[in-house]
């Protein structure tokens, strides 16, 4: 398939409107382009079958991709107790809305009385936290996510 | 009794465990790899957690991994079912220091059970026939000498060995010599340890085991044998209970030497004592295993003893709820283990997503297993579908049932060991019953 | 042996059927109405036949179709499961025509225990105990005396009545006028046969039947006794066996009479004699169905008899396999029905498509049952999904097998009874066992 | 909806053709038009979702439709065994290409050695017979197709 041009999505969404269609699917071993048009400005996707194509034409999927990307889970890679603090009385490493930076500490995770020190993979903000202090945190658990600079 | 138990294990046999909790009243813990976060095991516990990725060794076999999901969930015991951490004294020892119950023997207990030349020591001390062997080979002299003794063949075996690993047999001097030294090599390289012995080789014996069950009181019964003897590349194929080939009175000796093995490794828990015998109904110890047996549910359906119930019973410190005149066997019970596995293409493994299962039913027959219509098998682990098993009077009629089932038994969108089952059921020397450990060498498809 | 046998029956009892002939080696012939082209007696059979359109009277009911499907397969046995042909002494005979074995009594032995004044009268003979009554009712002054005789409250019941039909209560003169009246008139309506009797009617008693097996030389055995008397307008819902009310003496007498009962009625085949049982243990036959019962497999777990099996093998000529001396029964067995019916609701039927189903499994636990995932229920016959049967060496266990069991069953698509019986087995009423049939008047759900 | 025109699908295959594609979906509550043009000629399919459109503009399909309604099915009513002649020896009631009139008999099924006269419903011409002489018939079970004039 060469490349979708705009003009070509252009005159399927006329012909739709012309018809009073509300939904198109065109497809060929590479892509499909999906649109519909039910809502009050027309939903176009396109998809290529082995990676999510970069197109400037298309900038509301853009947007969303891009915000994908800039947020973060921190994911535990063990089972644990989860703590938010170095001890009871202290202040948490990190709340919502901090700022971290990549190798700052976040979080403890306790396995067999050993405190595990957990640092952030990237810098950014501490967008959410996902463990309640003191609970149980499994392998592949979220624990939070960090908004990406 | 326990407040909470975790089952350091996946599939079936952690939904047998979690079974048995659930009929005594107990909360259970699964632990799960991220593979098996759709697992059976997983909905029917109480609590879950997952300890690691894919892996066995990041997961059911990461030590600390599985401390941890115990001490979280504050469960007092672990199961550690067949397999992964099951036979390990090490991890036993581990939970010791957390005052976690291990659901098991004793470190002692299978540490000595664990180490072959040892354990033979201590049965011929305690009367269990052994087969004519050595101690550690010093030198190949010693075995020269020792195989002339006994007469060829004979195997030679690596201390630290077991499930068929580290054995070679030798039917001559020339052979003898090349193979101690490519055990020595396999048995350093494998389990760390080059010591290897001699034993005087039985050419297809049958494989007898007696399931047996000790409290910490120094009681021990036995609950009759299983003929495991149709294996392939030791690998049990089927398994029954009781062996076709064993009478009441070669019954009655097993049981009591394998009581007698029980009480000389100072044994709690449940175990299985491992025997070969020969033509002449002669047995001879061949080892023990210190564990849950897959194949323990045909014993349960001859002797109506619910053995998991009944060790977590004992592990938690109550004395054996029956003696040995209170077992009575009745019937025969047979065992197919149906494995996603291609019996056309050498028993290939064959994971995937089962899209059709419709389980057979009725009198008789059970089922367990840890998959459902939608499952998907990972390709991680041991390819274990479900255990088949059939009781009925006789074993006529068992073996009857149990094909019956094997046809009624719907299983699609992957490769399975039912259709070599289907057939094996009805072939002419499984049907007579008299075979030994040589059946698959000349087993032939009837169709 | 049976050269071929036809199951006129459909859902888990033809497939019941089916297991025991495959087990015995008789090929099959399933015969099915439209509806239920996909069911799982279909499949499993060795031939199959669609003998007529949804409707029960067209298909499971027609006779010509049933007859004509055996000619055409070469059937020489039917087996007319439970329900439809299996009180029918008319199609025992029209089989007797055909030279097609009715695997069942002969019709004078089901004509004699159907009359219900006549069955009363030959058991009044043979020493077996029943209550104070009438013979058939010539007037209203009869009745009155009768009553006040055995003293209120009596029941009115017509002679050609079963299953709970035709049977009224009165409490009073005046109550017993209108309701012989009314009694007559439904009799005579439903039945063709006004003839109606009166019996002293015993209060909330126990239901508890004797599972007997006859062969045609006289030889009759029971295998022990079964409480049914948790029931829900006449139906039962939950079964066990033994008794939890039924003490070793009670057994033996009730055994024993239920033998001499068979024997009365020169009875050959597997049959049910019900009697009910009072608080002082006082034990009246009540009636006899003359085929094989819904709960059987229960009897089945304790007796380790198979039922179906030695039913198919005395029907074929042969003598009982075993004496009454051989039966140990052991341990307890529990019976849930799962039914498509939505508990909330009434017990509002609710056939649909199951869309997921992961029976239960392990130690004790058997399942009879046609469906799968997929399976769509019919709404034109009875709503049985399932039996679910557990089984322990005492009745506790059995009970929280049996929670367990209904906890792991899973089926989505359709309101099933599930939750109702995970709720009735941890009653505690029903826990204590001291129930009797007034059971379900009283019985509010736990949460 | 308003009608598919055959210039809007023309339209849609010309877009296809210049872009490459090889299978169009249009669908909306009412219709769905299909087009596939990856074999030799393209396959293009409407169907409504109630019930089946009659469009003059699509021979095809229409032909399929009338072709399915002149052949009707003669079904047993009863389980028993099929019998094309009266006795061995005698000429078979009826044969593939034969003309019946609705109400003649054309085969015996016997029950319970009860011969049961099964006649016509329909005239027209035998197509196929479906059963073998001397079988088990079931319940529901198509005898014979007789092509109706």
């Amino acid at each position: 398939m060469k490349e979708i041009e705009t003009n070509f999505i252009e005159k399927v969404i006329d012909i739709m409107k012309d018809n009073e269609l509300t939904e198109v699917t065109l497809e060929d071993d590479e892509r499909s382009l999906y649109i519909r048009t039910s809502g009050f400005t027309p939903v176009v996707e396109i998809s290529e079958k082995e990676d999510v194509i970069q197109n400037e034409l298309l900038p509301e999927i853009e947007k969303t991709e891009e915000e994908k990307k800039k947020v973060i889970p921190i994911v535990s890679n063990m089972i644990g107790l989860y703590f938010s603090k170095p001890s009871p009385i202290a202040q948490p490493f990190v709340q919502v809305g901090d700022r971290v930076k990549a190798g700052q500490q976040i979080c403890i995770i306790e396995t067999i009385k050993l405190m595990n020190k957990i640092t952030a993979d990237v810098s950014g903000t501490v967008k959410e936290i996902c463990i309640e202090d003191g609970k149980p945190v499994e392998y592949g658990q979220t624990i939070m996510y960090i908004e990406q600079d | 009794m326990f407040k909470k138990v975790l089952i350091a294990n996946r599939g079936e046999v952690a939904v047998r465990i979690i079974r048995a909790c659930r009929e005594i009243g107990i909360p259970t813990v699964a632990v799960y790899s991220q593979a098996d976060a759709n697992s059976l095991h997983v909905s029917l516990a109480t609590e879950a957690y997952c300890i690691g990725p894919n892996e066995s060794s990041k997961s059911y076999l990461n030590i600390p991994a599985i401390i941890s999901a115990a001490l979280v969930s504050g469960s007092d015991a672990i199961h550690p079912g067949y397999g992964f951490m099951s036979e390990r004294a090490d991890f036993a020892e581990i939970c010791k220091e957390h005052n976690i119950k291990f659901i098991g023997p004793s470190p002692e207990s299978m540490q000595l059970m664990g180490d072959k030349a040892t354990a033979r020591k201590t049965m011929m001390s305690k009367d269990v026939p052994i087969t004519p062997g050595t101690g550690i080979l010093k030198n190949f002299e010693d075995a020269r000498e020792a195989a002339k003794k006994f007469g060829y063949p004979v195997i030679i075996k690596a201390t630290a060995g077991g499930g068929g690993k580290g054995m070679r047999v030798a039917n001559n001097d020339n052979e003898l010599e090349q193979n101690i030294n490519l055990c020595r090599q396999e048995a350093e390289k494998f389990f760390g340890n080059p010591d290897v012995y001699l034993e005087k080789y039985l050419v297809n014996p049958r494989h007898i085991e007696v399931q047996i069950i000790a409290d910490k009181y120094g009681n021990v019964v036995h609950l009759g044998e299983r003929d495991c003897s149709i294996q392939r590349r030791h690998q049990k194929l089927i398994e029954e209970a009781p062996s076709p080939a064993v009478d009441d009175k070669t019954r009655q000796k097993l049981g009591e030497a394998a009581v007698r093995a029980a009480k000389a490794a100072n044994y709690e828990g449940v175990g299985t004592i491992e025997f070969l015998l020969d033509k002449d109904k002669n047995f001879y110890f061949m080892e023990m295993n210190t564990r849950l047996q897959v194949e323990h549910g045909i014993s349960e359906m001859i002797s109506n003893v619910d053995i998991v119930r009944e060790q977590i019973n004992i592990a938690a410190g109550n004395s054996l709820s029956f003696k040995q005149e209170d077992i009575k066997l009745f019937g025969h019970a047979i065992e197919c283990r149906i494995n996603a596995e291609d019996p056309d293409r050498n028993f290939l493994p064959a994971p995937g997503e089962i899209n059709g299962y419709i389980t057979p039913g009725g009198f008789g027959v059970r089922v367990d297993s840890h998959v459902y219509s939608g499952y998907k098998i990972p390709p991680y682990y041991d390819s274990l579908i479900s255990k088949l098993m059939c009781w009925a009077p006789n074993r006529e009629e068992a073996r009857r049932r149990m094909y019956r089932a094997l046809k009624e038994y719907v299983i699609t969108g992957v490769k399975t060991t039912l259709p070599f089952y289907q057939d094996l059921i009805e072939n002419d020397v499984f049907v007579s019953g008299n075979f030994d450990t040589g059946f698959m060498n000349t087993y032939k498809k009837n169709k």
